[in-house]
């Protein structure tokens, strides 16, 4: 295993199949991160499975010289589940869309997650169905034309990283898919994660839902409308570093500041706490005006489901068979 | 496995008739659904296997998990057929019947015939109780059951009398009437007691309770030997059933399957992973199973059926058996993943307990309805074997036979069992593992190199290698792929050549199992052909028929798909196709699409199993007599 | 329609059909509040429709005189949505449980809340799946000893309320079966929400799960173990109601305080305020030693789908629908 | 619908041949899914129809969103047939090619046959653009072409010369590529140019861009006009075809499905709620009924396929007419719920746009794959009326006959369609809806009293009954009910006769339908039997073998389940009966299963349709010439 292993780069992660995406698709970006992060994690490609269901986005496992399972529309992560129980040892990856794992997924989403089985799971979400050819998804916002929708969705969305709160998550981070500095490292804090990590990833469909992030990824205003969040650290933004999130606990919400604004000190400034809950969804709802929040928004140790499962002992494996076959009451005519 | 039966010692028995003429009973345990009676039921087929006997069960519960007291919908019930003699149904008319309370009476009366005998619980006989089941009248007191043998037995009070010593009061001993009746029949029946004894001393871990039942259920044999009733209430001993030399225990058909998977995992030396969500009356198996991790199976209940068969199907992508199991319903949800499955060539077993539909239908009440869907049930051309069980024992066999070509072929195997399979109990021969060939799975050896897409020319099977091998990383999916490479294609011809390929990979089942046999008779006349839980009633109806001088043979199929090989040819030599079914004739389509073979039906959806009668009377009506044979 | 309904008294909601269900289950009382409920608002019948899935629980409607529809496992909210679009004026309420409402149905329970389809739903939580006889289900706690988890279940339950929060449902309530005084207060809270109104029931199982909420329900404790929150009040409990709950800002944790011990006063305590999702979120999960939050913890307004139906005009339809089959270009060969 | 075509007026045409010698043409656009291949497509299809000419359209996409450009896999195509004479299938093989690219040329290279006319866009045939499309050599310099007429034009240039002056850059002018060429394929076949410059108008709001698409048009036109390569680039007007007198317009599948449920719920009185989740191929319907409120239909896209149905299934049970459409993989998941309708007695459509399998399969190709499933592929003994539609414009009347038996019978429908269908155009005599009898349904009127079970004796259609109606309060649900009351009942003699009488509901339908007619051909020697969207083909294969003298005949069935009540003493009356279908074999298996009758099959599973060739091949082999009748 060891030596070849080590010498991989990241273009080895690359399978020989021609990527099919439209050109300028955010999808590339997030497939060479995750190009990257396996090269970082130097990731055994046999012992690594990508499970996905159905869209742009699930197309992914075919371009990942990994094992690779593209499954049904939805049903991903019933499908690693699987793959995770029957073998622990494995390194499982479940790649997903808004459409695919909050519409007809979300029941499996949300039983991966409060199961916490131990998974890395990326949301690819464009809040739009690519592969159907643009139709709403239930992360567009409301008043989304599309062509089941010409005069705008009317469904309130569901919010990825609420949801995943709602479902017990151990893990919840997100990233922008073109942040090809910082989202490997998510990826790999997500694949490090014992338990199920869910991963938002910001992505642009350039054809039926383009530049819909844009007011929060643009790179002349993201300092301004992102917030990098990280563990221990004070909750700071901004091109200058000078603002700032405050609880006002009154009204149980979280607030921006300005260094020196006001009087507010650092002091004044909430420090992330990735495992406190409450925080998580503060930080997870947080929109426009106030910043966006990226990274690991929450991280906390429980025990997860796949660890559970007892070892077969195959020594005594017929001799049981043959016991449980005799149990109960026995007559004897031999 | 039946054929375990010695046919000497078969004959041997003959003539050897209990003293009342008879070699086997059939006896109707029925009361409240809080009256224990099947556990009564359990007990009395345990004693009757350890004293010898054949049988065959045929619980009958309620839907309600615990429905009022006294009503006729709240009725449960438990008959067993039992005896010196091969026994395969569970009998059509109880010859006694033991009834709780005036429902219990009232909703089994119609199975009786003339002669029967009836143990009446006296005092429940009360007007609140005649209420209750809807009666204007009590029944022990008009003439409607003047042409039966009735005996009234005050068992509560009995009961009561005999529980007393330990400091049950009245209410408290009425749950150990079920012990009390069940000693009065294990004396009628003169079968030993030391089974329930010892299962009531390890049942119980309170000691006032534990002797109570012991009392109650000394008291009921007591009873039958002192109660001076003697002219109706005798004692009926059978003779020993003439069995083969083995070991036997009872076996119920969830208890069949969920050996056969426990053994095919070992004989496949192939962690099987078992993926379920609860269903009626499928989840028994799922409940056999749990915590038998140590004997090569693991169990995941899922959130819902399509999570069940879609983790059984990552199981078996990571390399082991995966299994997923459910009734009608919940294999509906199933069919979209079922295609996921025959798309990427894995092995999967379906398991379906079939119950009456459509829709939610009758949960607890048993049908063969799901054929259409195990063969046609699917969108797309994509064809999966069928395998159908006959008989709670037969359910281990079949299940092993599932595996084996699952992993032979590469490809998901539907296994059809029914409620009635699934609770009723029989005698089992229990089979020895060591004399089962191993099963043979397409898992790459240390020698196999090349793609996981080649595939064996005899079966079609590609190679199952798992996530771990480094000689194998692929990927695979739902959408059409090449033949040879697996990648993505749309390519027209590579299209025609997977679904043909496809195709022949379930036809080549055929070539790998044995002709079909006719169960009993021989060709010429009239051809009972069916599959699953109808064989025992069949077998008997056959068999009398025969005996009554009818040219009738019985065919009962285990493989429905594809059919045997040499089927059409067989059929062939019969004047006459019946078709028995408990749908409205889905093996009836099935052979005249397949065979284009016309076909009589004899079609019963109500929810209950035949009756060995009305089986007879439609062969009576199709079948000539036999002909003897002239030689020149 | 007016006065018939009148004069209806809530045995007039009860059928004749005989009620199936163990005797002792906690399904019973809540049969009788969902009666008294209807009486108390004079519910028309023949407005008011009765959807539920499978399972003890979702039996229910057979026992209510009004429509009613019996469904399929886990589908009574999908099915639910349709009854309310085809017509927006009648009262649809949701019958269903742990199991059929949050193993096979969560997903269109995810869907209707997020939607905030104007539906009335109960779900009645045993812990259990009642009528497959015992299953433990996804709200089981870890270690239940089922049929199918003999040695114990490893899977973490999901919360309920939780979920509903992550779902962003817009009014969350919570109930005892047995509480015939407040049960129908809440159920006609849930009924003049405009959105979809969720309500956690605790059910006593009495055969597969008995007594599983008798650390939070047993009339003796009841004062200590549970707070029942009511808008824009003090959040305090105890026989005494001298308890009460306090936010710690810095764990952002509600902790338990005694009026006048450590010079805890009325000021301390935390006034419920029922449109917070934050405070939601603190109080749906509140666990022992701390007491169970019961009554409406959360309601806000919010548009509510079925409210968007643009109704139609009859007048026109048939011209229209002339119109529609001669759209685009013509070739007239008359 | 298509009756309507004028027989005089298509023998008064007759021997007019326009100057070459043809009355009809075969035209295929190809190029990259960026070249706006369909949309020239839908545009040339406008105007042949305008010009008067009856057409088939064949548009043939990759399953890609936008593939890479200049790859083979990423080709899209259109294909359009038409001309002065009744056209069903959108041809076998092209007349004239336009290749955009090297890919889009070798790729539909082995389609055309000798002679063909392939016109080439000369600069895209660089080297690296040969090497997108695996090419080693340019196809334009070696032999490879020389049985076709090739024509090189550089069109990239001249499309940019054309734009240039309202400041389109070389790169924005090649998105104008589609409108040059469609403009000199309006003047070869002398169609009119109108539709489009008005299509052009409304859509491009940008001056500069409408501008420089109508320079394009114009310029193509103009360089047929001018163009020195006469000998091959002729122009070829083709004479209008004999249509009857009406109002035509052109129609998808599609869109003849929306504008039937449209009409029917108009002619029901009901207001319809279709509830869908997006597929391939069966979206389009839900675009074209999106915002269409005001004339009485409302959308919902649900969560999946599931609650698509649900919701549905909640809509009919709330007294609208509850709608659901999907393909393959989504029907797969609908089946359980539909068990729900059938039991409940709901009235319920559901819409399959079958596309090829299993499984993913192949989402953009065409199959017939899914009879299977329709017809039997439920749990329980759950029959549901089966119809199939058989061209763009049939879906209107099939749809509206599906609505008319769902409401008649209170009964889920299943409506076949499939993904060829709903992508092709015909051209469409606009019907008046006032010639349409109302659609009856069950609704209670003023004076209907008693109980929603009452189901009428003819149709077995319950009182469709809906909340809000005081009358009529009511439960039901999936158990099995009482066959009066609609309470629970677990009675055996009830649940047969439920069964019974939903098997009798289905059969019912057959009282109600039309006697199966032959297409065209007489009895007696092959008849030529099918369903679905080959109807076009197989018309003119028959027709061409009827005229080449052979004894056969069309049948095409609209009713697959129950099958037209005479269609077995129809079949009786022919020697053959071949059985052509895009799967392995469904039809022929229904055939045998219901009329026990020997069927020869004609199986193409590779996601395309069948040629008129490949017919006319089987014809051959199965047909014997045609006696002339001597009579006495
Ligand atoms: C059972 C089933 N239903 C529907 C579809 C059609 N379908 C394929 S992908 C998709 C939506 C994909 O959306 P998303 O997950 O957001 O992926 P994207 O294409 O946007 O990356 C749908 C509805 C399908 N393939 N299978
Ligand atoms: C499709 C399908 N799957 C499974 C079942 C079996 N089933 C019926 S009820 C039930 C669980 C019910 O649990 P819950 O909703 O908690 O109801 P309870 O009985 O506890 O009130 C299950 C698994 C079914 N009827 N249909
Ligand atoms: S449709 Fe959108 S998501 Fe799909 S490949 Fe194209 S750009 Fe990407
Ligand atoms: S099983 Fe439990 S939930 Fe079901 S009726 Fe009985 S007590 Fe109630
Ligand atoms: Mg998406
Ligand atoms: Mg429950």
């Amino acid at each position: 295993m060891s030596e070849a292993v080590r010498e991989l780069t990241f273009k080895d992660y690359a399978t020989d199949q021609e990527v099919r995406w439209c050109p300028g698709c955010g999808d590339y970006s997030i497939l060479k991160a995750v190009h990257r992060a396996l090269a970082d994690a130097k990731a055994d490609p046999a012992n690594t499975v990508f499970v996905s269901g159905i869209g742009c986005s699930s197309r992914l496992p075919y371009y990942v010289e990994t094992y690779g399972f593209h499954t049904i529309h939805g049903r991903a992560p019933a499908i690693a589940t699987g793959v995770k129980l029957a073998n622990p040892a494995l390194d499982v990856w479940v790649i997903t869309g808004d459409g695919d794992g909050l519409s007809i997924g979300g029941n499996h989403l949300l039983h991966a997650l409060r199961r916490n089985v131990n998974l890395n799971i990326l949301m690819l979400n464009n809040e739009i169905y690519g592969l159907t050819k643009g139709q709403y998804s239930p992360t567009s916002r409301i008043g989304t034309e599309s062509p089941s929708s010409p005069h705008g969705s009317l469904d309130t969305p569901v919010q990825p990283g609420l949801f995943a709160i709602g479902a017990g998550a151990t893990f919840i981070a997100r990233a922008v898919d073109i942040d090809q500095k910082g989202l490997p490292v998510i990826l790999n804090e997500a694949r490090n994660h014992v338990g199920a990590a869910f991963v938002e990833i910001l992505q642009n469909c350039i054809v039926y839902n383009a530049d819909v992030f844009d007011d929060v990824v643009a790179k002349k205003t993201a300092a301004d409308t992102q917030i990098h969040v990280v563990h221990g650290e004070p909750l700071v933004y901004g091109k200058a570093r000078d603002k700032g999130l405050r609880l006002n606990p009154r009204t149980l919400a979280l607030e921006a500041v300005t260094l020196g604004v006001d009087g507010v000190t650092e002091a004044d400034i909430l420090v992330h706490d990735e495992t406190n809950p409450v925080l998580a969804q503060l930080l997870v709802t947080l929109r426009a005006p106030l910043p966006v929040a990226m990274g690991v928004i929450h991280r906390r140790q429980a025990p997860a489901f796949d660890q559970s499962f007892v070892e077969h002992k195959p020594a005594v494996r017929r001799q049981r068979v043959r016991q449980l076959l005799h149990k109960g009451n026995i007559l004897d005519r031999r | 496995m039946r054929g375990c039966f010695d046919a000497e010692a078969q004959v041997a028995n003959m003539g050897s008739e209990s003293r009342s003429g008879k070699l086997s009973y059939v006896v109707r345990f029925a009361g409240d659904s809080g009256d224990g009676i099947q556990l009564q039921g359990q007990q009395f087929t345990m004693a009757s296997a350890l004293g010898g006997n054949d049988l065959a069960t045929l619980p009958d519960f309620p839907a309600e998990i615990r429905a009022p007291a006294g009503t006729r919908y709240g009725v449960s019930a438990f008959q067993i057929h039992f005896g010196g003699e091969r026994i395969t149904s569970p009998g059509d008319t109880p010859d006694v019947l033991i009834a709780f309370n005036p429902a219990a009476l009232v909703v089994n009366l119609p199975q009786l015939e003339p002669g029967a005998l009836i143990l009446v619980d006296e005092q429940a006989f009360t007007e609140q109780r005649l209420k209750r089941a809807d009666l204007d009248r009590n029944p022990l007191e008009d003439s409607s059951l003047a042409t039966f043998e009735v005996v009234r037995i005050d068992i509560s009070r009995l009961t009561e009398e005999a529980v007393k010593p330990f400091g049950m009061g009245a209410k408290d001993s009425q749950r150990c009437k079920n012990f009390w009746a069940l000693g009065l029949m294990l004396w009628m029946f003169d079968q030993p007691r030391d089974p329930t004894v010892a299962w009531i001393e390890r049942r119980f871990a309170n000691e006032a309770l534990r002797n109570a039942n012991l009392a109650a259920l000394n008291a009921g044999h007591a009873y039958g030997e002192t109660a001076e009733l003697t002219r109706v209430l005798a004692q009926h001993p059978t003779p020993a059933a003439p069995l083969a030399r083995a070991e036997y225990r009872t076996i119920t058909g969830a208890e069949g399957v969920a050996l056969g998977l426990l053994a095919a995992g070992e004989l496949a030396d192939t962690q099987v992973m078992f993926c379920s969500y609860p269903i009626t009356p499928a989840s028994s198996i799922l409940h056999h199973l749990a915590d038998l991790e140590d004997a090569g199976v693991s169990t995941f209940q899922a959130e819902d059926e399509i999570a069940a068969i879609c983790a059984a199907i990552g199981a078996s992508y990571a390399g082991r058996l995966g299994v997923t199991s459910s009734s009608g319903p919940g294999i509906a949800l199933k069919t979209e993943a079922m295609g996921l499955a025959v798309a990427a060539e894995l092995p999967l077993i379906i398991v379906n307990s079939q119950r009456a539909g459509p829709s939610t239908g009758m949960p607890t009440k048993t049908e063969q309805s799901d054929l259409y869907q195990a063969v046609y049930g699917r969108n797309g051309d994509t064809p999966i074997p069928v395998l159908a069980t006959r008989s709670p024992g037969d359910c281990f066999d079949t299940t092993i036979e599932a595996v084996r070509i699952a992993l032979r072929h590469m490809t998901p195997v539907m296994l059809l069992t029914d409620g009635y399979i699934a609770n009723a109990s029989e005698l089992w021969p229990i089979p020895d593992i060591d004399h089962y060939p191993p099963i043979a799975s397409t898992k790459p050896t240390e020698n196999t190199e090349g793609s996981v897409f080649q595939r064996d020319p005899s079966t079609l099977g590609r190679v199952w290698a798992a996530p771990g091998d480094r000689r194998f990383v692929y990927r695979v999916g739902g959408i059409e792929k090449d033949i040879e490479t697996g990648n993505i294609s749309y390519d027209a011809a590579n299209h025609q050549a997977m679904t043909d390929m496809r195709a022949a990979k379930v036809a080549s089942v055929a070539d790998f199992i044995p002709d079909q046999v006719i169960e009993q008779g021989s060709p010429g006349g009239l051809a009972v052909v069916a599959w699953g839980s109808t064989y025992g009633t069949l077998h008997q109806a056959v068999l009398e028929s025969i005996r009554a001088g009818l040219d009738v043979a019985q065919i009962h199929l285990r493989h429905l798909n594809p059919l045997p090989g040499n089927l059409g040819e067989l059929l062939g030599r019969f004047h006459t196709v019946l078709v028995p079914e408990l749908n409205t004739g889905q093996l009836a389509t099935l052979l005249r699409d397949r065979l284009l073979v016309r076909v009589a039906q004899l079609n019963k959806v109500t929810g209950q199993p035949f009756t060995v009668q009305e089986v007879r009377q439609a062969i009576q009506q199709h079948a000539r007599p036999r002909l003897k044979e002239v030689r020149p």
